[in-house]
């Protein structure tokens, strides 16, 4: 029998930023003032307070009336700390874990939370969860117990992967039993009652579709709690809900709303320009994110003949000119991703290192790489010049696609040796990447391939891009690897799900990132996971299935004047609802100016 | 006699016309005094109508008017619209040549009766009702209460014809132009009409302006007579001095123009053309927003005629007694009971497809005219319609055969070119029996084909009509309140009265020697002072 | 040309109202002038003399190759590279350095150079151009981008041209055909009643309430969407909406004494539905046709926004109205498809009301 | 007319069959259903009305780790519960007559995507339809129809000329640019900040007065409104013109104004009804968009949600429910609107008689 730890928290890895005793994060104002209330916008509207449900449209942190027992913090990866709990203790091989519950924890409505609550919250989001939710969490755990009023145990099933599971389960909300019953709510259904939570805010005010207010919970059990100290810093937070991008921007710059983070580079270039940000009464600032890109991305559907030549693949990859169209159609606001992992610590970088070339040695030995990976740097996107069509990249493209056998006819088109046409069509469902994937088919026409764009609506789009249809050529995706990469990778790259899933869109069957994925799996320390991480990225970008686009490596915000932050923000998340304080005398300076009301 | 009530000066009306001027009126003078009655009378098409039209400055915008027309002291050309207003309707009053069009089709006969009384006497309710059936009686429309929710073309021409009469009298104006007033009206109501007028004139010093074709009716209440032809006034005078002393050769043949003679005997043993028996057509009276059937206008009851090749049958009787519904009937164009044998079959149930080739056979004139011509076609497309329906012998040439029935008709070619409104209403009816008779037709019903047309021309049409009979056999059913016409053409004749025919029998039996009361009122009325 | 004398009597008609007749002029001169949008705006030289010999790349395909170039493909004629080639015949140099090769020859410094020569249309560019205009789209209008240049760098001058000639085509296609069926059908309706008409009206009931959306889809789904399957969809959808107004008329008129007179002379009920009827039951169609085809440019749009349009690069009106949507700050693509929009519908609805006037038997002109 | 009504009515029912027989099949061809549409928000992905209401740059979406579990992995049976959900495990005949059988209750269910049964559902966009189709209409009639009797009578005149080039050009803007336009100069924070930027009612509204109610209301009413009414009056207005000046040369005119009626009484009292049929026949359809107006881009534009958004969702979301459940209730309303319609012909014009001819 392994040994039993006790712990203030827990990590994928062991390693813990802070100690037991640490007093609030490093990375919050733990003086910061308390009062004011700060104010964002989004789009739609909203007919429910269920954030658990597919049905409805939920309101905009619905769910943050919800605590669970663990937290993350906004600076580390994969670490956990007690929040509802005082300690928890798992076994090395992570096989159950306890939960020692605090008991000061205490519901919005004032009851006190004990293990049943979270047993019973458990069992609703098994019965009543979204429907992958629930299928996933009853082929982890096996049982769950209170153990006494603040003790819980939850057991997991053996013979799977249990490294993250105590983290996965203590990350759940928990839900007054208490209240659920006496409503008679559902967490399937769509509902205007907020479930009870153990959160700092609750339910102020709301008109349905238009707006809503959360106040911070006076009586909030945790105020002291260091994982709360210096955060939660506003007396209100309200949510303004436009349908209309434009009409949400207009009602910001009357002052409906007191902070925005833009999303549009040609309203964060060109709208910038209103009388209160020339005088400074609205700033307008970039804000730098630590975080892992959402490794945006265009895929070759891989089943298509055409597409299995790598040569293919990276011809037409040659001719998106990210350069291009992030000067002309972005205001150059975006980097170019390179990497699986890009804009983390998990991204290959140059020539692979020692560690790395071990791991990849025996794939190249049998015959599963190429020997260049060995030596060669990180496959890296394509760079253009100036003009939309690149000739240098165009010539590559050319001489590459001749190589694989697409020769240029009588009409300036390619055909292959059985006189097919090389036809590429971009499958999209969103009508703001017309202007991104045009340039690019034009530059494939240049080359000779008859590229198309095709566009849907999003029911469509899923029934192609999914089984057992599959059937388009090129679709946007998002590689959605985490930091610490685990089972999803096989979900999103693993041959075995090639032909059955929709995370592997393009259908990916490699030998090679197949064996160096159960390499990943196995890392059982920081070091030898980022290591095998890198080779796993340099493996994938050598397959050159997907042609990167861009990601924003910065928060491009805009706030009025009454906000303040410290001096650095966190890596990982720009907290504005949460660490950022209210600065009063600013405030009323700007009413005073009739700015705001 | 001293008091002018309305002075026309030097009148010129010109229409344009296709980006030409066309002169219908050129340089007329007249006067009306207080209480006199001046008859405007002369060829069809001459510009009676549009001279009286311009007085109240009613003619369409394409009109061009010059000279100077001045009521009670107030020049007309050109007068602003609110003074015309008021002297519309209150003191000048019109009834119009055409009655069938000239009513509103969507108003029910009391509405546009009270919308008068209301507008320039303020009477409305039960005080504007009792006035209308006041009214309505004593222009001899029978029944009037339960008239007075009936629409336009619900009521027989005559009847909307007195509806329009009681219309423009229902304010006693002081001057009354009336067009043609009793065109439809068989003769007792139209004496009844006239003595009403008198009666006004009498008693209120009514103005008149009268325009008509018949001699016997400008003899016995004008005072003067104007005399048109051309746009031109050719001779006015005293009505007495005129018909005894006509001066200009037009008047003299205008005074001596009559249909003439009798008709022909029919040939012996012409096939029979169409029979009905017991012939029966009653309209459905709806009531109520779900317009529930709560009885019926009983418009023609168990009608039997029979008319052979080459003969004439004359319908005569008085207003609304369903002489136009029996003619429609037999052509099947309204729904009705009872057989229709046409040229040897019955063809009551005929499918509207097997109807259409016996159509070439049997063509009809309507009573309304205007309406029965497309507005937008012009009326050499009109006339020729039939021609493109039926075929026509080869070599013949459309347009050849539509100029030159137009000239028997007294139409001048050359505005074959025109729209239908660009008419007189003479010239209309013309047209509407050009467009029968050029189909060479084995049946022709003629309703009312000669109300509009003055005496000169409708001896020519009447001389027309005999020469197609004599030479090609035809069948005619010829309806008339002018007896003279249809004495002069009927072989056989039936007298109707209230759906029912009172009698029937050869022409000069039923003229000659009459045998219900009711043919002999009517023929005292026709022929008691002018005599046979 | 032989037109009957009443047909000669309604032209003159419309010629008289000026306001209508030059509307027509100018329609018809603008829609033809689109006719050669090619000509007018195209990315490719209208002629090129290269090494002497005349060449009409607007009108033919030819390879980079045959000017000297290195790539099989269409030459792309402007790119500097490209056009050096051409100008010099060919010469080697241009495809290394063509900026310093150009001013070597017009310098008459370049070696082995045969002069040659470019005949550009009026506006060098297509409508599915994209430009380096070197700043970020949309650009506003200057000398080289008279209307400015779109979202994604493409001449905004071109589009519309092309654009005019596409939705002006399709809206006239569509709008012919549906109303042709749409009067069809509602003067049938209207003027034999009846159970033809209780019949057809439940069809069309029935029709009308079809998610169009869907049929749209499932043929988007099927084919991929070309302008005549649009055409088609667009007919299957617009022929009802005139049959309303039809189906009124027709049922008024058809008790007009003139029909009845028609009918005793034996007129088949096609002619008298068409010849006596239909002129006097015109009114609406005559009226909502400008609206009809505008509106079909609209719809053009709309179907532009849900991505079931024409494919995404095709120029139409409908986009540009998008477009200048999501870019208010860059207005003169609002002006611009405000301005072809209000054009055309002017003089549509100026036209139309000159062909109204024409056959209304009571106007008359000085 | 009696036996004509009840034929009309009792054809309703075929006619509704026929409308949700079509649908029903239609909708067993179409390319992905509301079980994709799960999967796709799953995604977080779609959004119905991005092409409208527009949005950021394309594909920005948050950074980071996926921190939601089922990212993890979709597990088959998850589908094979979805379809049970939804009941699609029935094969479609006995879904069709269970929907036909409810229906004929009125019982239509509850939309698949939120828990709220259809019939709520319409009731709760109703107001923001109503307003915007009630007052659009309404303007829309009242403006047009004087106007174009007014163009009429001045036919070829300056007043004619301009007018047309007015309506023109307010039917010529592309309504959402023109909302748009209104928004960001009197309701935005750049120009005018007149009116409000979204909503029917102000925070307050249950607080204030009639008067205050009645004065809220229309002050937040007034963009949307303006923007939705500016394109309705070309079409009206211009038909109006057209169908007067076709009557107004006709005999019974001459004969009205002979009795010296003043202009308006001429024109409203015995033109009006003879011209105006056309216009009467369009108002059902009018009549109906009070209910289900065509405001799906001002209705996102003044985030107002109302039923414009919901059908349009509907259809794509392929929120079947919602869809037939509208397209039942509706298609009732609008069979009975066109059979009022038909006999409104009869009341203008007693000739009308729908019999069979020829
Ligand atoms: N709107 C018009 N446009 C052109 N010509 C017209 C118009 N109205 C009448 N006319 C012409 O003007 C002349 C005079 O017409 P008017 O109606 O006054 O004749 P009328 O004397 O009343 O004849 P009738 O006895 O047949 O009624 C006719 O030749 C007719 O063709
Ligand atoms: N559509 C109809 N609906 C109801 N009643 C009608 C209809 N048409 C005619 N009538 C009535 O039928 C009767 C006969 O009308 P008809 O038109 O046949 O008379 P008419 O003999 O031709 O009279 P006139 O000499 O005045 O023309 C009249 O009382 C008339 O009101
Ligand atoms: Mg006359
Ligand atoms: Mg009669």
């Amino acid at each position: 029998r392994s040994e039993t730890i006790t712990a203030h928290g827990i990590s994928t890895f062991g390693e813990l930023n802070y100690p037991a005793d640490f007093k609030h994060l490093a990375y919050v104002n733990p003086d910061a003032p308390k009062g004011g209330e700060i104010s964002e916008w989004t789009s739609g509207g909203f007919d429910s307070m269920n954030p658990y449900s597919i049905k409805g449209r939920a309101a905009a942190l619905s769910s943050a009336a919800f605590e669970a027992i663990l937290e993350g913090t906004d600076d580390e990866i994969g670490a956990s700390y007690c929040l509802l709990c005082s300690s928890l203790e798992y076994p090395e091989d992570r096989s159950w874990v306890i939960f020692n519950l605090r008991d000061d924890v205490k519901f919005s409505d004032g009851t006190p939370m004990t293990a049943n609550d979270v047993v019973f919250s458990f069992n609703v989001f098994l019965t009543k969860g979204l429907t992958d939710f629930r299928t996933i969490l009853a082929t982890k755990v096996e049982s769950v117990e209170a153990l006494d009023a603040h003790r819980v145990k939850y057991t997991f099933k053996t013979g799977i992967p249990t490294r993250d599971l105590p983290q996965d389960v203590g990350g759940m909300p928990i839900l007054s039993k208490a209240q659920y019953e006496a409503k008679g709510l559902d967490l399937a259904e769509s509902s205007m009652t907020p479930f009870v939570g153990t959160g700092p805010y609750v339910l102020d005010s709301m008109r349905v579709g238009e707006s809503i207010t959360y106040k911070r919970n006076p009586d909030y059990w945790g105020a002291n709690h260091p994982l709360r100290v210096g955060t939660n810093n506003f007396d209100k937070i309200r949510i303004e809900y436009f349908s209309d991008y434009d009409a949400a921007f207009e009602g910001f710059k009357g002052g409906s709303y007191t902070f925005r983070n833009e999303a549009s580079s040609i309203k964060w270039a060109t709208g910038y320009d209103f009388p209160t940000v020339k005088n400074g009464q609205v700033i307008k600032a970039e804000l730098a994110d630590g975080s892992k890109s959402t490794g945006q991305s265009f895929v070759f559907n891989l089943r298509r003949e055409k597409f299995q030549d790598p040569r293919v693949r990276e011809a037409i990859g040659l001719m998106f000119n990210f350069e291009w169209s992030n000067k002309t159609l972005f205001y150059g606001i975006y980097a170019r991703i390179n990497s699986f992992w890009d804009n983390s610590f998990m991204e290959a970088t140059g020539t692979p290192s020692p560690e790395e070339v071990a791991l990849l040695q025996p794939l190249v030995d049998d015959g599963l790489l190429d020997a260049s990976i060995l030596t060669d740097e990180a496959v890296m996107s394509p760079v253009s010049g100036d003009r939309q069509l690149d000739r240098g990249n165009l010539r590559k493209a050319s001489a590459l696609l001749a190589d694989a056998g697409w020769i240029v006819g009588d009409d300036g088109m390619r055909r292959n040796a059985k006189g097919e046409l090389l036809r590429v069509e971009f499958l999209e469902d969103s009508p703001s990447f017309d202007r991104v994937i045009n340039p690019f088919v034009e530059n494939l026409r240049s080359l000779g391939v008859d590229a198309v764009l095709t566009r849907v609506d999003n029911a469509q789009m899923e029934d192609r891009t999914r089984p057992p249809k599959y059937d388009f050529d090129i679709t946007n995706h998002f590689q959605r690897t985490n930091y610490f990469s685990g089972s999803e990778l096989e979900q999103y790259y693993g041959s075995q799900t090639a032909d059955v899933s929709s995370f592997n869109a393009m259908g990916l069957k490699s030998a090679a990132v197949d064996r160096m994925t159960k390499i990943v799996l196995a890392a059982d320390t920081l070091q030898n996971l980022t290591t095998a991480t890198k080779a796993l990225d340099r493996v994938m970008r050598a397959e050159r299935f997907a042609i990167f686009q861009w990601f924003k490596a910065k928060h491009t915000v805009a706030y009025y004047d009454i906000f303040e932050h410290p001096d650095t923000l966190p890596p990982y998340a720009l907290g504005e609802l949460s660490f950022w304080w209210y600065n009063a005398e600013k405030a009323a300076a700007l009413k005073a100016a009739g700015v705001l009301k | 006699m001293t008091d002018t009530v309305l002075a026309v000066e030097n009148l010129t009306i010109g229409f344009r016309q296709d980006g030409r001027l066309i002169e219908a009126v050129k340089g007329v003078s007249f006067t009306v005094a207080k209480g006199e009655t001046v008859a405007l009378v002369g060829e069809s098409g001459s510009g009676k109508s549009v001279t009286a039209l311009s007085t109240v400055s009613l003619l369409p915008s394409s009109a061009q008017v010059a000279g100077s027309i001045i009521y009670n002291g107030t020049q007309m050309i050109g007068a602003p619209e609110a003074d015309l207003r008021r002297v519309r309707g209150n003191d000048i009053s019109f009834i119009f040549q055409e009655p069938m069009t000239s009513l509103n089709p969507l108003h029910t006969i009391e509405k546009q009766l009270a919308e008068s009384l209301e507008l320039h006497q303020g009477l409305d309710g039960k005080a504007a009702r009792a006035r209308i059936l006041e009214l309505l009686d004593k222009v001899g429309i029978r029944d009037a209460e339960s008239r007075l929710g009936a629409y336009p073309h619900q009521l027989s021409g005559g009847q909307r014809q007195r509806v329009m009469i009681a219309m423009a009298l229902a304010n006693g104006p002081e001057l009354l132009i009336a067009d043609e007033p009793t065109t439809a009206l068989d003769v007792t109501i139209q004496a009844q009409i006239l003595e009403l007028l008198a009666e006004l004139k009498r008693a209120e010093g009514l103005s008149l302006l009268f325009i008509t074709h018949d001699l016997g009716i400008v003899r016995r209440i004008a005072d003067r007579v104007c005399v048109m032809k051309g746009g031109e006034i050719v001779e006015q005078g005293a009505t007495a001095e005129i018909f005894a002393n006509p001066q200009h050769p037009y008047t003299k043949t205008l005074l001596e123009a009559e249909p003439k003679g009798r008709p022909e005997p029919a040939p012996v043993g012409g096939a029979e053309i169409v029979r009905t028996e017991n012939l029966r057509v009653w309209f459905p009276i709806h009531r109520g927003f779900l317009r529930k059937v709560t009885g019926h206008v009983k418009a023609v009851n168990a009608a039997s005629i029979s008319i052979n090749a080459g003969e004439t049958l004359g319908i005569v009787g008085e207003s609304g007694s369903g002489k136009t519904t029996l003619a429609l009937a037999i052509l099947r164009l309204i729904a009705s009971d009872g057989p229709i044998v046409f040229m040897g079959q019955n063809v009551q149930n005929w499918p509207a497809k097997q109807m259409r080739d016996l159509r070439k056979q049997m063509q009809v004139v309507f009573q309304d005219p205007y309406g029965s011509l497309s507005p937008r076609m012009t009326i050499e497309q009109i006339i020729a319609e039939g021609l493109g329906v039926h075929g026509t012998a080869k070599g013949m040439d459309h347009r050849q055969m539509v100029a030159d029935i137009m000239t028997e008709v007294g139409l001048d070619p050359a505005t074959m070119g025109r729209y239908p409104h660009e008419f007189s209403g003479g010239q209309r009816q013309r047209v509407a029996i050009a467009r029968a008779m050029i189909l060479r037709p084995k049946l022709v019903l003629l309703d009312e084909p000669t109300s509009a047309l003055d005496m000169t021309v409708q001896v020519q049409i009447v001389e027309l009509l005999r020469d197609l009979q004599r030479k090609q056999g035809l069948a005619y059913l010829f309806i008339s309140h002018d007896l003279r016409v249809v004495r002069a053409l009927a072989h056989k004749v039936i007298v109707m009265k209230q759906g029912d025919v009172v009698e029937q029998g050869i022409g000069a039996q039923v003229f000659d020697n009459p045998q219900t009361d009711y043919t002999k009122a009517l023929m005292a009325a026709a022929f008691g002072q002018g005599g046979a | 040309m032989a037109l009957s004398p009443l047909n000669q009597r309604r032209w003159r008609n419309f010629k008289a109202n000026r306001r209508a007749f030059w509307s027509f002029w100018l329609l018809l001169v603008l829609y033809g002038l689109s006719m050669f949008a090619e000509v007018l705006a195209n990315d490719k030289p209208l002629l090129v003399s290269y090494r002497g010999e005349i060449r009409a790349p607007f009108l033919q395909f030819y390879p980079e190759t045959a000017f000297g170039g290195d790539f099989r493909t269409e030459a792309k004629y402007r790119d500097p590279e490209v056009r050096c080639l051409i100008r010099s015949g060919g010469v080697e140099a241009c495809l290394d350095d063509p900026d310093a090769s150009l001013a070597a020859l017009d310098a008459d410094t370049l070696e082995g150079a045969q002069k040659g020569w470019v005949l550009w249309p009026p506006i060098p560019y297509s409508f599915n151009t994209i430009n380096d205009i070197g700043r970020a789209a949309p650009s506003p209008p200057d000398a080289n981008h008279w209307l400015g240049t779109d979202d994604t760098a493409r001449d905004v001058t071109a589009r519309v041209i092309y654009g005019f000639r596409l939705s002006v085509s399709f809206a006239l296609i569509v709008t012919f055909l549906t109303s042709v069926i749409g009067v069809a059908a509602g003067a049938v309706q209207g003027y034999f009643g009846g159970w033809v008409d209780l019949i057809f009206q439940r069809v069309l009931e029935i029709w009308g309430s079809t998610p169009s959306l869907y049929i749209i889809i499932i043929v988007a789904a099927i084919w991929r969407m070309n302008f005549w399957l649009l055409v088609g969809l667009m007919v299957l959808f617009g022929w009802t909406s005139l049959v309303g107004v039809v189906r009124a008329e027709f049922l008024r008129a058809r008790n007009f004494e003139y029909v009845r007179a028609a009918r005793a002379l034996g007129v088949s009920d096609r002619v008298i539905m068409f010849r006596h009827v239909l002129p006097n039951a015109m009114v609406a169609t005559l009226t909502m046709l400008p609206f009809i085809i505008t509106g079909t440019i609209g719809s053009l749009a709309v179907l532009d926004f849900l991505g079931f349009g024409l494919p995404a690069s095709a120029p139409s009106l409908g986009e540009l109205t998008l477009q200048a949507k999501q870019n208010l700050q860059a207005p003169w693509l609002a002006f611009t498809a405000f301005s072809v929009f209000a054009i055309m519908l002017s003089l549509l609805v100026f036209i139309f009301e000159g062909v109204r006037d024409a056959f209304d038997p009571r106007k008359t002109f000085q | 007319m009696g036996a004509y009504i009840l034929r009309r009515l009792l054809l309703i029912i075929p006619t509704l069959l026929g409308i949700m027989i079509i649908n029903f099949a239609m909708i067993q061809f179409v390319p992905g259903g509301p079980i994709e549409q799960v999967l796709a928000r799953l995604d977080g992905g779609g959004d119905a009305l991005q092409g409208i209401s527009g949005s950021g740059d394309a594909g920005t979406e948050a950074a980071g780790d996926s921190q939601y579990l089922g990212a993890r992995g979709l597990p088959p049976e998850f589908i094979a519960e979805l379809e049970k959900q939804f009941g699609f495990d029935k094969p479609p005949l006995q879904r069709f007559l269970d929907m036909l059988w409810n229906y004929a209750r009125f019982d239509f269910g509850e939309s698949y995507f939120r828990s709220i049964s259809v019939t709520d559902l319409v009731l709760e966009k109703m107001p923001v339809s109503i307003s915007l189709g009630l007052w659009s209409t309404l303007i829309a009639y009242l403006v047009s129809i004087p106007l174009g009797i007014r163009k009429a009578v001045r036919d070829g005149t300056a007043f004619d000329t301009w007018t047309s080039g007015a309506i023109i050009v307010a039917y010529a803007i592309p309504g959402f640019l023109f909302a748009i336009l209104l928004l960001v100069l009197f309701a935005g924070g750049s120009y005018y900040k007149i009116f409000p930027l979204r909503g029917l009612t102000s925070e307050g509204f249950s607080d204030l007065s009639l008067m205050g109610k009645a004065l809220d209301y229309m002050w937040h009413m007034a963009l949307p409104i303006t923007a939705s009414t500016i394109a309705s009056f070309a079409t009206l207005t211009l038909l109006t013109k057209n169908s007067f000046l076709d009557e107004i040369g006709k005999q019974y005119v001459m004969t009205a104004k002979a009795k010296g009626l003043s202009e308006s009484r001429v024109l409203y009292g015995h033109v009006f009804r003879n011209a105006m049929l056309i216009v009467i026949a369009g108002f059902p359809a009018a009549f109906v968009s009070i209910f289900f107006g065509q405001s799906l881009i001002i209705e996102t534009i003044f985030s107002l949600d109302g039923l414009g958004q919901m059908g349009f969702k509907a259809v794509v979301e392929r929120d079947y429910p919602v869809m037939f459940g509208t397209l039942y209730a509706f298609g009732i309303m609008g069979l009975l609107v066109g059979i009022i319609s038909d006999l409104m012909y009869v009341w203008i014009d007693p000739r009308i008689d729908f019999e069979g001819r020829g």
